[in-house]
């Protein structure tokens, strides 16, 4: 193998997955290109609304990172691209691109929407990608309004032109941009690359094809996906829930789940989200309209992560959305009405026939068709769902060497666990790549900074944006205005200002008027802004001297029908600018030099993968575990998936990290003392040598959680009853289990203070009890269960373990098993649910799956830390779908069972991601400081420490005067402690007291304008 | 005020807000232009000055506009902002300003929509109202 | 009801064995339940049998009218999601049931069975009016659905001379012997015990 | 092609077999009967014994199995019973149990092939053809339960939504309904032993039908023909108003489409009267 490694990564398909690897490679030094075969990336999460468990916006979480990926210096979009070959070897491959046209030059096109309103399809006709049927679009279309790349697109299967060749191409002709081109032609090339990561995702199951729920032919059945863009605010209905048959409100809702999964007919697997979407939609449907009654029918309601408990609680008992344990063999549309009718068995077990008014059917999820194209096309493998296959000690990395998988590509899942496996394959690749980082990427230079001197000058850019914003307000009349404004030396009318040209243009001006401040007055600065800022700096401004004024999307387009009034509110937006523009001050950048090590929390299985991929990426790791014994946890766990050699597993993983140069295990250690913050703490370990103090730049916590040691169920009282683990330590080390009826019990003492589920036990209980068989396939095995939580893959092995004679039964939760001793023989009896009757079974041998319980010592350690644990003891991440293993706190990050309980295929891929992360920032050597961040004014301080309670990122310290000061590297610059002070001692930058108030007066009392 | 229709400030969070105002014109909705934005980077930013400020500058009506709660960018800063508008509205009526005047509204980027529709509703409400900002204090409206 | 005792698999395994149909697969969904459009008639849904089959509740099982209620229209088994043939077991159960002497729910569906094979066994074909007239007897009901057959023969719906193709004896021995011969299997075998 | 017509073929649904051989006829189509072809054992076999059920159908499948490979079968019933004796006899055990007993072997593969399927074959012919134009008509197309329910069998049809009939009637000229009940179960097993619940079965498909606005009901299946027929005629002994739909089978339809006389057709033969489509399709002849 040759030694050349490129710097570059190739990663395919641009949803939430690509997005997250993508930004975490060119955030740690990479040169990524993106290919996403749509138009557009963002996949399917930019097609939702909001997002369980938390329900917040899908796009205000997207968004953002939709437009941080398409202005990355280190990112290049490719879209309307796949893959057709991959060469070479790892560290080396050149990878073949095929690029269909877009018709549309996107560094042109400012997608102002001209071309489509005037294309020769008056109305829209044909179905939208993006709104899954339910919306339209023309042959020239936006793909939605969030979208990055924001340019047009010409479909040419349905344009005219293409199609026919005779259309008068309306579209051309309206462009102002001359952005249209349909000369464009397809482009074959190929890119060389160090590494590649597939992340193509997953296509809702087929609904027609579970034909007796009539989706395709009853108006009223829909898709969750498309339910999703009914309730979407910015979807064809703009958020109201309507009957496609009539328009009309429904009121009764019906929700089913598993359509197309558990379901040997269709797919066996589970589609591991549908529980949780369904329950979303359906709190959502009601949020949106109080008359809606959502019902919801299941067969096991699988809320196994992170908060998914309580939102389903909230659903029952806050939004009154109604659970019935009962699956729907078809429905039948009412001819008159088009409501469905839907049979069901209700509690006590009667069939009833219930009428709804609308139906949503949780489709599952499938590996997409281009996924499977582009596994053949790299010959990589895919298991025999034909997602990408994985081993359970290397979740992320595909079969063949260099190529990562991750996201629903890899199994279903959900965004966060998405997002953990995108920052796995992120630190996989780096670690892989480790050598040549940094030789793709380039730092921009920059000239000196002018230091600003004496009174404002400002210069003022009107843009036209094209007739966008020309054709409504009177933009000539706005920058004469800005002309007459105190401080303004320089006002022009701009057709394009965000153009090349313009751009060069600007910095002479800059330069030429000696301007030392600028503002545009053209579309939101959400988009643009950050370009702007780069140019002026390119002129030797600070690019804090700026100040942008929305007259697009915040004036000519809302009020195109009062062009007059639009010029007069074009006018003040600017003269506020101006106003804000005469007190901004430059805001200096520090940065901070940060040490290249990091310190690892917990010896287990999370803390040595960590720790193994921060080294092999090339940094100092301190391993810190404070038992005798690297991953003990593991001795007990017998049965893992698919009986893979754990023990082997550990005996090598135990080798490697024992002997890599660049870790340093420290046994029966314990932290002191953290103090510091992201890029520079300082700690002290203590040891059996002592005491030693360390520098590291990150820290990750990668303790564990325990199994939990019940009370009930005669535990402790009889010898015939143990806890799986338990179970599982006899099953390997003790004597041969003699038992022959066997009870397993379910989430044992779950309830009001352990109200979670644990995720891992159904799972363990199934694999036992499959064990347990292979000994003695006689046994006879009784699973007593709420809930079974074989998600995923697992549902296979669940079904294996029914197939192979074990026995499960489900119990409310209001109807717990009852252990008793008669006469030594031990009694179980369980109300079945089923049978709506109690059963007996008198077992040899009782077993408790008593779930997980975060370790005691987390609360020293949140302490030691600051950082906050969850009522439950477990760590709490700075954003459970977008930044799963990130704290809140700066530099902080965690994994491993005390953060969540998992299997192990998902606790590993947990640590790799966290170690990518804190990879990201040791890669960096210099932390940027500085900028938008609040500042204590010394003088002012009283020290009643509001600041210090109130900043949500532990930002405010308190210094040796005893006064408030703010860490500029943790500050996020929200600004809430600038709010909250009491003496006005706090300013934030870019945003100052005087600066706002400016802008106020200046909005109402032009008259009053400071003599400034 | 010349103007027939009342001024209104609204006090956009970046991520929210503001963003759902872009978004009502991406899908060109209309609503009154009477309503102007100031960009916070999140309502947590919102001073209790600012809003007293505005009204003494001569608004008419003060929109206060952040992310849907537990969907704040910055954790808490929306929650923050709704506490300090419940107690400037008290406030408000203390010294004989309308509280209708002033309204906290949650909304995601994605609700251009709603945003539109809180434009108009509030420029009604607040025409609605008596022209003049200040209104007889409580005990005079008997 | 006494509380079932999960006993062993024996039972589970003798309806599997002879209906090669996996019932310990059912993981209690109850669409065959939902959809069977009988089981408002039925002690106990289809699942429930399962259940119960599963527990070695072999006497409530074969007991059940359920199987008897069964039209066979299959809605069940192409819609269990576990791939059940929860139709073929039914007709399993029934079969079963009989031969440990159960007494039917449906007696006059065994009857009407029995006579209807009785018919193909002795020429090769059923006889409409052969078969209507013998269950009539047999359900000592000899005038029933009189003015039908009128209406029907009226019609030329009905052939009045059977036609005999061949005899099935041979075929028939070994599954079922002639309602005349007294039935294959006679009483109980083994008693109730489980 | 070879025709397994099975028992009812030749009594209660003599119309059946008359309108198939007419319209087979008028389109040229050769098949002929299986000789010494015996009963399917549908509705009873299964009932009580497990391999007679497979072994019945053995017989006849042994009997195709020399004379060709495509057996025809009209009746849903003997289709259902044929189709899942032979998925059956894949398992080697089963068919151990079986051959043994008629002492014949079973390796050849018979293709057995619904009615259904010989005629939607000819769906250009009777667009072009038909001297009749039933415009105007609106019929629900009854598939029945067993014709496209035959578990890990790949049907003739989809078996949720099956359409086949659907594309013959709209070459008739008739309206094709899209009704949800075409694959409920009219319960004709139990029309004899528990005609109660026979009764309520049929009516709450003859409900829907009416609430569907069908002027008539096509079927490819004896039993739910005769089902439906009977339901009517019983039930409006009991309460004497209902409208009565006629039930046709779907070879009498093309037939009348196809210039075929009430006598060809036995259409008189019906116990719920289908004068208002003979009468139909005597003035569209005008019209055509
Ligand atoms: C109805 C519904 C609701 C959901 N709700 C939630 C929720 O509330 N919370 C939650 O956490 N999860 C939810 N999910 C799950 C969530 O959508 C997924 O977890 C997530 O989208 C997976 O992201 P991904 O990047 O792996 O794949 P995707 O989002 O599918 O993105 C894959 C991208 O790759 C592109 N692509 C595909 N093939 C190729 C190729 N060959 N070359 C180039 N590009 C390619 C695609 O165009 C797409 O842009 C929901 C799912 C559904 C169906
Ligand atoms: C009851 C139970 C059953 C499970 N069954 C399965 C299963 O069948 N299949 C499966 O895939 N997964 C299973 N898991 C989940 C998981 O895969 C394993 O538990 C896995 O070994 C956890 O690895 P870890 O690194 O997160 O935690 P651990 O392996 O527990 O490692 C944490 C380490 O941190 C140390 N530590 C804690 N606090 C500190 C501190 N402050 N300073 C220094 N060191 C500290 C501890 O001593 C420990 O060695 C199960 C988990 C539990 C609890
Ligand atoms: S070429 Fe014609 S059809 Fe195509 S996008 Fe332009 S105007 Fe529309
Ligand atoms: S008219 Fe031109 S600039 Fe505007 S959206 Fe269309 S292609 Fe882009
Ligand atoms: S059980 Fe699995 S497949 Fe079924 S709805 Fe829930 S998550 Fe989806
Ligand atoms: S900078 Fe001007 S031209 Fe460019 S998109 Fe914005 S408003 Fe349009
Ligand atoms: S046993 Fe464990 S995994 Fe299963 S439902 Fe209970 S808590 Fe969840
Ligand atoms: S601006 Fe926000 S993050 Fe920064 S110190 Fe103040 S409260 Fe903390
Ligand atoms: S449909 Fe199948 S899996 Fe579901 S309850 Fe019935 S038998 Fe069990
Ligand atoms: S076949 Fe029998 S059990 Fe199954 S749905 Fe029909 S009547 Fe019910």
């Amino acid at each position: 193998m040759s030694e050349l490694k490129h710097g570059a990564v190739a990663v395919v398909g641009g949803g939430i997955g690509g997005i997250q690897a993508t930004l975490d490679l060119a955030d740690s030094g990479f040169y990524v290109y993106l290919i996403e075969e749509g138009p557009a990336i963002g996949g399917r999460m930019a097609q939702l609304d909001k997002t369980f468990p938390t329900n917040d916006c899908a796009m205000c979480m997207l968004s953002p990172k939709l437009v941080e990926v398409g202005r990355h210096p280190n990112v290049q979009i490719i879209t309307l691209a796949s893959v057709e070959a991959l060469e070479g070897q790892p560290g080396n491959f050149r990878i073949t691109l095929r690029q269909r046209p877009r018709y549309v030059d996107i560094t042109r096109c400012i997608a102002c929407g001209r071309c489509i309103a005037s294309c020769v399809y008056q109305d829209a006709k044909f179905p939208s990608e993006f709104d899954v049927g339910l919306g339209k679009r023309k042959p020239i279309y936006i793909p939605f309004p969030q979208a990055v790349p924001l340019a047009a697109v010409v479909d040419p299967q349905t344009c005219i032109f293409f199609k026919s060749g005779r259309c008068p191409q309306n579209c051309l002709q309206a462009c102002e941009r001359g952005a249209l081109d349909f000369t464009q032609t397809e482009r074959l090339f190929s890119l060389d690359v160090g590494a590649v990561i597939l992340a193509p995702g997953f296509e809702p199951y087929d609904a027609r094809l579970v034909g007796e729920y009539g989706f395709g032919r009853y108006a009223n059945v829909l898709t969750a996906p498309q339910f999703e863009r009914l309730l979407s605010a910015s979807g064809p209905t703009m958020g109201k829930v309507l009957r496609p048959s009539d328009g009309k409100a429904p009121k009764k809702v019906a929700f089913i789940h598993c359509v197309g999964s558990r379901d040997l007919r269709h797919q066996s697997y589970c589609s591991a989200v549908c529980c949780m979407y369904a329950t979303k939609e359906a709190i959502v449907a009601k949020e949106h309209d109080h008359a809606i009654e959502p019902t919801i029918f299941y067969i096991d309601l699988r809320a196994y992560g992170k908060g998914f408990e309580s939102l389903v609680k909230r659903a029952r008992e806050e939004h009154g959305v109604r659970y019935v344990r009962s699956m729907i063999s078809q429905i039948i549309e009412i001819p008159e009405t088009k409501n469905l009718l839907i049979r069901y068995r209700d509690d006590s077990g009667s069939v009833r026939e219930e009428e709804f008014d609308l139906v949503v059917l949780a489709v599952g999820m499938r590996p997409s068709t281009k996924g499977q194209e582009l596994a053949r096309k790299l010959s990589i493998e895919l298991n025999q769902h034909s997602f990408a296959q994985t081993s359970v000690f290397s979740p992320v990395m595909s079969t063949r060497e260099g190529v990562f998988v991750t996201g629903a590509f890899t199994g279903p899942k959900d965004i966060p666990e998405t997002v953990i496996q995108a920052s796995a394959a992120a630190a996989a690749v780096a670690a892989l790549l480790a050598p040549a980082r940094g030789t793709r990427t380039q730092a921009k230079q920059y000239p000196e900074e002018l230091v600003p001197d004496g009174s404002p000058r400002i210069g003022v850019f009107v843009c036209h944006c094209g007739s966008n914003i020309a054709g409504v307000v009177d933009v000539k009349a706005v920058a004469e205005y800005a002309k007459t404004l105190p401080g303004v030396v320089h006002a022009e009318n701009v057709l394009y200002t965000c153009s090349q040209d313009n751009l060069k243009h600007m910095k002479d001006v800059i330069r030429e008027k000696k301007l030392n401040r600028v503002v545009v007055a053209s579309c939101t600065p959400r988009n643009l802004a950050a370009l702007f800022q780069d140019t002026i700096r390119e002129a030797g401004l600070n690019k804090f001297l700026f100040e942008m004024v929305n007259i697009r999307e915040q004036c000519s387009w809302v009020h195109s029908d009062q062009p007059e009034r639009a010029t007069e509110k074009a006018k003040s937006l600017v003269r506020m600018g101006v106003a804000k523009a005469r007190e901004l001050k430059p805001l200096s950048v520090q940065s901070v030099r940060v040490a290249p090590a990091a310190l690892v929390l917990g010896g287990g299985l999370s803390g040595m993968v960590a720790a193994l991929t921060l080294a092999d990426s090339g940094f100092e790791t301190h391993l810190v575990e404070k038992s005798s014994e690297l991953w003990r946890d593991l001795q007990e766990l017998v049965c893992i998936p698919e009986g893979e050699d754990v023990q082997g597993l550990r005996a090598k993983l135990l080798r490697t990290v024992r002997t890599h140069p660049q870790i340093r295990v420290h046994t029966n250690t314990t932290v002191k003392e953290i103090s510091g913050f992201v890029g520079n703490f300082s700690s002290v370990l203590r040891g059996p040598q002592g005491e030693e103090r360390i520098q590291h730049g990150v820290v990750i916590v990668a303790t564990e959680a325990y199994e939990h040691k019940p009370n009930e169920y005669l535990y402790g009282a009889d010898a015939r009853v143990l806890t799986q683990r338990e179970l599982g330590r006899a099953l390997t080390e003790g004597p041969r289990v003699r038992a022959k009826t066997i009870v397993m019990i379910q989430c044992v003492e779950r309830n009001e203070k352990r109200p979670y589920c644990s995720r891992i036990c159904c799972a363990e209980a199934i694999k036992n009890a499959l064990a347990l068989l292979q000994q003695d396939p006689n046994r006879q095995i009784y699973v007593l269960y709420r809930e079974m939580i074989s998600y995923s893959f697992l549902e296979d092995l669940y079904r294996r373990a029914r197939d192979s004679g074990v026995i499960f039964i489900h119990h409310d939760e209001q109807s717990l098993p009852v252990v008793r001793k008669e006469n030594e023989q031990i009694v179980v009896t369980v109300r079945d649910t089923r049978l709506r009757q109690e059963v007996l079974i008198k077992p040899d041998l009782v077993v408790l799956s008593t779930g997980v319980v975060p370790d005691p010592y987390n609360e020293e350690l949140s302490r030691l830390l600051k950082v906050p644990l969850d009522a439950q003891g477990f760590f709490v991440e700075a954003h459970i779908k977008l930044r799963p293993v990130d704290c809140t706190s700066h530099g902080i990050f965690l994994c491993g069972g005390s953060h969540a309980p998992g299997t192990i295929p998902e606790l590993i891929a947990k640590a790799q991601a966290a170690a990518g992360r804190a990879a990201i920032i040791l890669s960096k050597g210099q932390l940027e400081a500085g900028g938008i961040v609040a500042s204590v004014d010394q003088e002012k301080c009283t020290a009643c420490l509001t600041c210090l309670r109130e900043c949500p990122f532990g930002a405010v310290f308190i210094n040796e005067q005893g006064l408030a000061e703010i860490e500029a590297v943790k500050c996020q610059g929200c600004g809430i402690c600038a709010a909250d002070c009491p003496a006005k001692a706090i300013q934030l930058g870019q945003f100052e007291d005087i600066q706002e108030l400016r802008m106020l007066e200046e909005l109402f009392h032009p008259e009053r304008m400071s003599a400034v | 005020m010349t103007n027939s229709e009342p001024k209104i400030v609204a006090f956009c969070c970046h991520y929210c807000a503001f963003a759902a105002a872009d978004l009502a014109g991406v899908l060109r909705l209309k609503y009154p232009p009477n309503v102007h934005i100031i960009r916070l980077p999140c309502t947590g930013k919102l001073d209790t000055l600012y809003i007293l400020k505005a009204f003494e500058a001569g608004a008419d009506g003060v929109i206060v506009a952040g992310c849907l709660e537990g969907g704040c960018h910055f954790i808490s800063g929306n929650l923050r902002a709704k506490k300090r508008v419940l107690a400037v509205k008290g406030l408000l009526a203390r010294i004989g300003i309308a509280p209708e005047r002033l309204e906290f509204f949650n909304l995601s980027s994605a609700q251009g929509d709603r945003f539109a529709q809180i434009a108009r509703e509030m420029t009604e409400r607040i025409k609605s109202l008596s022209s003049s900002v200040l209104t007889p204090l409580p005990e005079g409206k008997g | 009801m006494e509380a079932p005792l999960a006993r062993s698999l024996e039972f589970l395994k003798q309806v599997e064995a002879h209906s090669s149909e996996p019932v310990r697969r059912c993981y209690q969904c109850d669409r065959c339940a939902t959809g069977c459009p009988m089981v408002p008639y039925m002690q106990h849904a289809p699942n429930e049998l399962f259940r119960l089959i599963q527990l070695g509740a072999k006497e409530t099982v074969l007991s059940s009218n359920a199987f008897w209620f069964c039209v066979s229209c299959y809605t069940c088994s192409v819609r269990c999601p576990n791939d059940i043939d929860i139709t073929h077991v039914m007709d399993t159960l029934r079969e079963l049931s009989l031969r440990e002497g159960f007494p039917p729910a449906l007696p006059q569906a065994r009857d009407f069975h029995e006579l209807f094979l009785d018919c193909v066994r002795r020429s090769g074909r059923v006889s409409e009016l052969e078969l209507m007239a013998r269950y009539n007897l047999k359900r000592r009901k000899p005038f029933s659905r009189l003015a039908l057959g009128w209406e029907l023969l009226r019609k030329g719906r009905l052939e009045l001379w059977p036609r005999r193709v061949i005899s099935l004896h041979e075929i028939f021995a070994p599954f079922v012997s002639s309602p005349s011969e007294g039935r294959k299997v006679e009483g109980r075998k083994g008693g109730r015990s489980q | 092609m070879r025709f397994y017509p099975g028992c009812t073929l030749s009594s209660s649904a003599k119309p059946y077999k008359r309108s198939i051989d007419w319209v087979w006829k008028r389109l040229g189509i050769e098949m002929e009967e299986l000789p010494g072809w015996t009963c399917c054992g549908a509705t009873s076999a299964h009932a009580l014994s497990r391999d007679l059920a497979y072994a019945l159908p053995a017989r006849n499948l042994a009997l195709a199995q020399e004379l060709g490979d495509e057996l025809i079968v009209a009746c849903s019933a003997c289709y259902s019973r044929l189709k899942i004796a032979q998925k059956a006899l894949e398992n080697l055990q089963i068919r151990g149990r079986v051959t043994r007993v008629l002492g014949q072997s079973l390796e050849g593969h018979v293709q057995i092939k619904n009615i259904l399927e010989v005629l939607s074959g000819h769906v250009p012919r009777i667009q072009k053809e038909k001297t009749r134009a039933l415009e105007g008509l609106k019929i629900a197309c009854y598939y029945g339960c067993l014709a496209t329910r035959i578990p890990r069998v790949k049907g003739f049809d989809d078996r949720e939504h099956p359409t086949m009939m659907e594309r013959l009637v709209s070459a008739t000229g008739a309206t094709a309904l899209d009704w949800p009940a075409k694959t409920s179960c009219c319960g004709a097993s139990f029309s004899v032993i528990h005609e109660e619940l026979a009764l309520k079965m049929c009516s709450q498909i003859l409900e829907m039908a009416r609430r569907c606005g069908a002027d008539v009901i096509v079927t490819s299946c004896p039993f739910c023909q005769y089902n439906l027929d009977w339901a009517q005629w019983t039930l409006s002994r009991q309460d004497g108003q209902k409208p009565k739909i006629p039930v046709l089978f779907i070879t009498q339809l093309v037939g009348l489409a196809l210039g075929g006389s009430e006598k060809d057709l036995m259409l008189n033969s019906h116990l719920i009267s289908t004068e208002k489509i003979t009468c139909r399709a005597q003035t569209a002849e005008g019209a055509l």
